[in-house]
């Protein structure tokens, strides 16, 4: 197969949430966010229209990157902190795929950083769902990049010190086109947001506050303390920043959508491999 | 008559060395003789001094020589630097400019007969006439080459330059070829002429990758694998394909693995710290089956070692490299030439067994051209598994099969929607703790590499004797070389030239090996990677011995010639 | 009388079957016998199924069972799931609450003999009272320990929880141990009391790491490492030095070596997937002769693999992880005992030799709860060579030494500034591409290591006979029990147990092995790892045999003496 | 050594550029922009007033990574991209040490990226020089994360298309505590940047515009495009943003002097291993 000869998409169809559920039964601890997450993923998908098959979702390793299997799409569980390049790789030989991917603040924000800058830069058509916990959760409970500094824990006892920064100021510096902030168990309205974020080109990044119910049972607290719409959308990259800078962490909503072209997907036309080969010749027999 | 002739070109940055290597060679092709030409620099990135180190000779040239016939320095600056990699006697020609001061000692000690030609003063007698272009001239006469052969070299050459320059460069050459006329050529035999290619071993493991189906190239530069991905940029995008420059080599190696997933034949490219980022994702595309072409371009190591420079010393990380059993497929091209067809069959091979495969380079073979009969293309491509009849909750991603390789579908398939995942699994690839799945998919895994039929692919054996020498990579060049003299004054060598290294062909090395009364396992790195590999394949006889010596230093076929005599 | 006793608790999330095993290992431990506690879980992070296999008996217990005596059910919602890894037979006890319905199938087919037993009714019988406390004294009962190390255990265990809780739970277990009591006990021989230390084998890394003299640590989290940093962060401050949480693996070794040229012995902390990712650093500490002590805690692999499951498969990466040939030692504790004097060794050695050094534990070392004697300190620390006299052009970083290592003054010295550098580099450290000082380096780096007398450290023997198992890690357990009961019927079997694993002691291992008519490797991986390890080495015989096989589950004694019999 | 046996830091020294002079040649090509960068800053570290065997400067792998050679002061050339991780590790074991890290923007910002992301929000006292080239220079002239788009190069022919990104955005929204741009061969106003730099508490990164003579010789107009004190110091970090998104990537000068404090370097008072031991005992004998 080669990039050109790839099927154009199928026309959308009427579909389900239940058509992108699978058999796969959850790992997550009964009442985790991510079961949000996932209920909203599915319910943007069917909403976007385009069959289970037609949809891949990749992520690297946590709690939260277990969810390609609970769905119906493809899917990619890779390593840790990868699932960016892994997407990049897939979309741009397959540009006739939806490739969503999905994962934790650790794998994202920490050991994934890089990817995550330069995913931003890059602007490959993908959609970024962050499902935000301020935690480890897979690995018992340890300090991400998001969590508090003050935050006590085994591994950083009193906490680590270290100011969280945020996700939004920093895709925004990198060049994502497409900003939001959702809470996993607002579940129709975080639908809403994945659908527009789906639809946007380029690189749409959003933000997931999804509370880690067994290490940090605190962030329950979200139901009520999410600040619903306090993000508006922001169509000039500046007045997003000074808005990202300004508004709390649990402010939620679309804060921008750019235009940016995304990262070419058109090739030019193939000439062949003979004239190449034609390259390397001295004394044409 | 002599059948070789090893010429060093050598001066300051901008004097023009390597042009003049490079036209030494490629007039050399079009008499029909075959030839090598590796580069030298100084430590600077650029301005610094630099050699061309060319060979030429009747049959494929795969060694640098032991001794070279002639040396003409442009100017004395900086060449005493290379002294160690220009091996010289006192058979040796040394041409010098009077004009350039004094020959650099480190030549004067090797007591070479060293003979004044006024290049600089002939160079000013040409109209835009150029030092190295009398170079040029000077030693095509001492090989015996033709000046039509120079002529037709540099027009192609100096084309996009105009017709003036290449009169000039001509010109300049005839001058350097006439002044050069007293010292008497020592001609080499003539050479069968017909097509020949010009090329690196980093342009053929890029043409290797294309003519296997490779459409998707992710890496990071890195020396001195970066030509590689340099030359298949703009060629990718002719053959319908992709690539990608990466942010860092885990991101290369990820996004190539994504594009597999997406069932285009993917690979990456890197050389030893690179190769070490990649680490955890080979682990993953062994785990979840992903076909994957990983070509790694040794330098010398440990660390940052010495970018520019070859060793073998990436084969244990090769082979070893994974936490966990990953059984994986390396192959190590067999000479420059050989560079192309390779890494076609690692492609290959990677799409029919689902599986990461090494294509193991190295500097020498990467960065040093050569002029070659054309490559064969390799017969019958191997092509992914892609289609299952079955769909929902009949597809088993992982299912049971003779030759343990499942179908695979890529995304896009109705109702064969399936997770790559790095979890133990069960045959639907879910995630399973079970001790059973995990076990079997140990077995599986392990089973598609070895139960495979490599054919030719595993070596080639040169020759018959009691005596057997071992060897991989740019290695086996001079092994062949030595083993060849060694014939000629009546020692009986046979080579056994490995190109599948994993899994081990202990088979087809136990056969080839049977009759010897002495083995030597000769490769270039500082603690013998290869002979453990082979001691711990059980592949070697009690008896076998080890001749391991890391790089800079290339090996020549006088060196290995001594050792076994 | 038996010596030895082994129980299961298991049940649903929350129903407290990993305290009821922990406080039966507690109160055993107050008689005087060792044991072990392997904890089990399901697949969810939390909330799932739990299982704790305890082993007491009256020497120190380095082995799961064959088969475990008894099996208390707290409920049977799940204990299904852990069949294969909770072996029964017909001469096993199981005890079940009748109101938690039908026995699982799988546990029912073992044959054992299934008893009922209230265990809520018992528990509500008593104020405060939970079933796992009931199930910890009929499990008591039944292994014959008294009460009064039982009382002795509960109130060490919940002194936080308050004197009201532990009355309930001593009272609860003293109802279970009554409602056993019919069904008499197979007393345990009496054991010598003393004391005893309760530890994990990560947190004995972390102890030995302390005391070697470790004052920097810095790690991502992983499992089944991730413990060894936690029990470290608080600590380290207490003995003066620093624990950093790094954003990855790559910047935590980075950190740590950091940290090690400012003088200070430095250490990182991983498993499988993270140890891929410090490959590359690795090189670097070799090559600048940077001491560094790399703890890998093995998982099931390969990639992501079964994370809370134990193998040997890292073996491979630990020895020839890293591009370029970059010697390295390495180390493997032969007990959770041994975690702490292996891991104090690892630090000496790094800091002695400039070198990285690798601590190769497992997950059944690090994660596993034991009862041991408190473990000896190493005699007569190893320092690093710090100081040097000469300063200035004098000053020559990489000085040839006899024992090849050099003085390696900390920053803050006058006078002796030097620059670490992962290029080939000459005596001062400066970058160089020399032939001369790469080979010299290589030379002094492999030297150093190869010449040093390790002593003791290389392994230990047990046992004499013609027959003789080599094993490492966490397979020395098993294997030591396995021949020690083939000796009880009269087969001699000697074990070598390597600590040392590179270099490779070869000559120990030869020693050792000089009169064995048989010698077999014994391995929890899926491709013989160590036994081609020292095949490469040229330390085995040519009639060696391999036994490998790979986790998840654990090896048993009796698997072996099968084997060996 | 433990670190509180280090030694308090000596009292400053009057001290000459020529004090922190090596022996060794550079690699670089006459006429790099690195030459002034080294200048700059040892002209910097003889103003600081610290002696050389005080100092240490951190690098990885490029061109620019090779400067610790260069001086006289201790050095760490490590491997490619991780020259902040080992900064860290180094500084916080050795808080008596002057700790400069410098490397490139491929080395910084590319294989880098994750750690600087890091650095800017750990915060530990360091001081970060990246020589930015626009192109990864020792590999001989590969488009890095802050080369244009449509730079022509034979690894990615008619320009990456991909838009850089910009720096002091990202440092900025990472949450480095100074933030400065310099130009290599303004080696005066570098050395008083680089001084300011080096005595802020916390990170402090100072992006210098360093021409590759080699294979962007067009850099050498940044001699007259450098807009010299376009940039000047804010103490709000959403007024520096602002700033950093609305001037032109040639503006230099110092941007941002924020207060956030540094990583802590103070450890409580030990207490020794003794304690330790004693939490394995069971039955103390
Ligand atoms: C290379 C590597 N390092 C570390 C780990 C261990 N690990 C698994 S998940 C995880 C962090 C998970 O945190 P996050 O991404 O926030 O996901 P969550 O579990 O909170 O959803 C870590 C450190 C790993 N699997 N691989
Ligand atoms: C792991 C690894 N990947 C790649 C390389 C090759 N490499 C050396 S320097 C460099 C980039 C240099 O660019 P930059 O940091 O901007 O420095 P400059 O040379 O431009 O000063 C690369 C890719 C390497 N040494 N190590
Ligand atoms: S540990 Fe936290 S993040 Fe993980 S499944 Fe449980 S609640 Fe969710
Ligand atoms: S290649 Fe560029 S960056 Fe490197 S030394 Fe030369 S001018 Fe400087
Ligand atoms: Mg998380
Ligand atoms: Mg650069």
């Amino acid at each position: 197969m080669s990039i050109h000869e790839t099927a154009a998409p199928a026309c959308h169809q009427p579909l389900t949430l239940k058509d992108f559920k699978s058999g796969v039964e959850p790992i997550w601890c009964p009442g985790c966010g991510d079961f949000g997450v996932l209920q909203s993923l599915q319910r943007a998908l069917a909403a976007h229209g385009r069959p289970p098959h037609e949809v891949a979702l990749v992520s690297g390793i946590g709690c939260s990157s277990r969810l390609p299997a609970y769905t119906s799409a493809y899917g990619f569980h890779g390593v840790h902190g990868r699932a960016l390049p892994v997407a990049a790789g897939l979309k741009l030989a397959r540009p006739d795929l939806e490739v969503i991917v999905v994962g934790g603040d650790g794998d994202g924000y920490s050991i994934g950083g890089n990817h995550f800058l330069h995913a931003c830069r890059r602007n490959v058509n993908l959609t970024y769902i962050v499902m935000d916990n301020r935690v480890y959760g897979m690995t018992k409970g340890q300090p991400s990049p998001t969590t508090e500094a003050d935050w006590d824990s085994d591994i950083a006892p009193g906490g680590s010190g270290v100011q969280p920064f945020s996700p939004l100021a920093i895709a925004l510096a990198a060049g994502a086109n497409f900003v939001a902030r959702g809470f996993a168990l607002d579940v129709k309205p975080l639908a809403d947001i994945l659908v527009a974020a789906i639809r946007h080109p380029g690189f749409s990044f959003v933000e997931v506050l999804s509370p880690c119910i067994t290490f940090r049972p605190e962030e329950m607290e979200w139901k009520k303390a999410v600040q619903r719409g306090a993000l508006s959308v922001n169509t000039d990259r500046a007045a997003a920043m000074a808005m990202a800078l300004s508004v709390n962490e649990l402010a939620s909503g679309i804060i921008f959508q750019g235009d940016r072209p995304a990262y070419s997907e058109t090739l030019p036309a193939p000439t062949g491999l003979a004239a190449i080969e034609k390259e390397f010749e001295l004394n044409a027999a | 008559m002599r059948t070789s002739f090893a010429i060093v070109f050598a001066g300051s940055g901008g004097a023009g060395a390597i042009t003049a290597g490079s036209s030494f060679l490629q007039a050399a092709a079009r008499e029909g003789y075959y030839g090598l030409m590796t580069k030298l620099s100084g430590a600077q990135v650029r301005g610094g001094e630099a050699a061309a180190l060319v060979e030429i000779g009747v049959s494929p040239t795969e060694a640098q020589p032991d001794v070279f016939d002639v040396l003409i320095a442009l100017d004395w600056d900086n060449v005493g630097k290379f002294a160690p990699e220009i091996p010289l006697n006192a058979n040796s020609l040394v041409l010098a400019d009077p004009a350039a001061g004094a020959p650099a000692p480190a030549i004067v000690a090797t007591g070479a007969r060293i003979v004044e030609i006024p290049l600089s003063k002939i160079a000013a007698s040409v109209e835009g006439g150029r030092v190295n272009m009398v170079a040029l001239g000077a030693g095509a006469a001492l090989a015996g080459l033709p000046m039509g052969s120079v002529d037709a070299a540099l027009a192609g050459m100096l084309a996009s330059k105009g017709e003036k320059a290449v009169a000039a460069s001509l010109a300049a050459a005839r001058a350097g070829a006439t002044e050069t006329a007293v010292l008497g050529a020592a001609p080499l035999a003539p050479a069968r002429k017909g097509a020949r290619w010009f090329c690196s071993g980093n342009e053929a493991v890029g043409l290797g990758a294309l003519r296997g189906g490779v459409r998707f190239v992710a890496a990071y530069p890195i020396t001195p694998a970066t030509e590689i991905t340099e030359w298949l940029a703009p060629r990718m995008a002719a053959v319908g394909g992709r690539a990608m420059l990466a942010e860092d080599e885990i991101a290369a190696i990820n996004m190539a693995l994504g594009a597999s997933y997406g069932g285009l034949p993917s690979m990456t490219v890197t050389s030893g710290p690179g190769l070490a980022l990649k680490v955890e994702t080979i682990g993953l595309a062994a785990m979840a089956e992903l076909p994957l072409v990983i070509v790694n371009v040794m330098r010398v190591g440990p660390s940052t070692g010495i970018p520019t420079k070859s060793d073998q010393g990436d084969l244990d990380l090769v082979l070893h490299g994974t936490h966990g059993d990953a059984p994986r497929i390396v192959l190590a091209p067999l000479s420059i030439a050989d560079c192309a067809p390779t890494t076609e069959r690692a492609v290959h091979l990677a799409e029919a067994l689902q599986t990461p495969v090494f294509v193991l380079s190295d500097q020498s073979f990467g960065q040093t051209e050569t002029v070659i009969d054309p490559p064969a293309r390799r017969p019958a491509p191997l092509k992914r598994k892609a289609e299952s009849s079955a769909t929902g909750a009949d597809f088993h991603r992982y299912v049971a099969t003779p030759d343990n390789v499942s179908p695979m579908p890529a995304p896009g398939a109705p109702g064969q929607q399936w997770v790559a995942d790095g979890l133990s699994h069960d045959d639907y690839g879910h995630p399973s703790n079970a001790a059973k799945f995990h076990v079997a998919g140990l077995d599986k895994r392990r089973a598609k590499l070895r139960d495979f039929d490599y054919g030719e692919t595993w070596g080639e054996i040169h020759g018959e004797g009691e005596v057997a020498v071992v060897a991989f990579g740019s290695t086996v060049g001079p092994v062949k070389e030595a083993a060849r003299r060694l014939g000629e004054s009546g020692m009986k060598v046979k080579v056994v030239a490995l190109r599948l290294l994993a899994p081990a062909p202990t088979q087809a090395i136990a056969a080839a090996l049977k009759d010897a009364q002495r083995v030597i396992v000769v490769e270039q790195n500082h603690s013998g990677q290869l002979y453990r590999h082979l001691l711990a394949e059980k592949a070697l006889p009690a008896h076998a011995e080890s001749l391991a010596r890391p790089g800079p230093l290339p090996f020549r076929p006088g060196e290995i010639a001594t050792y076994l005599a």
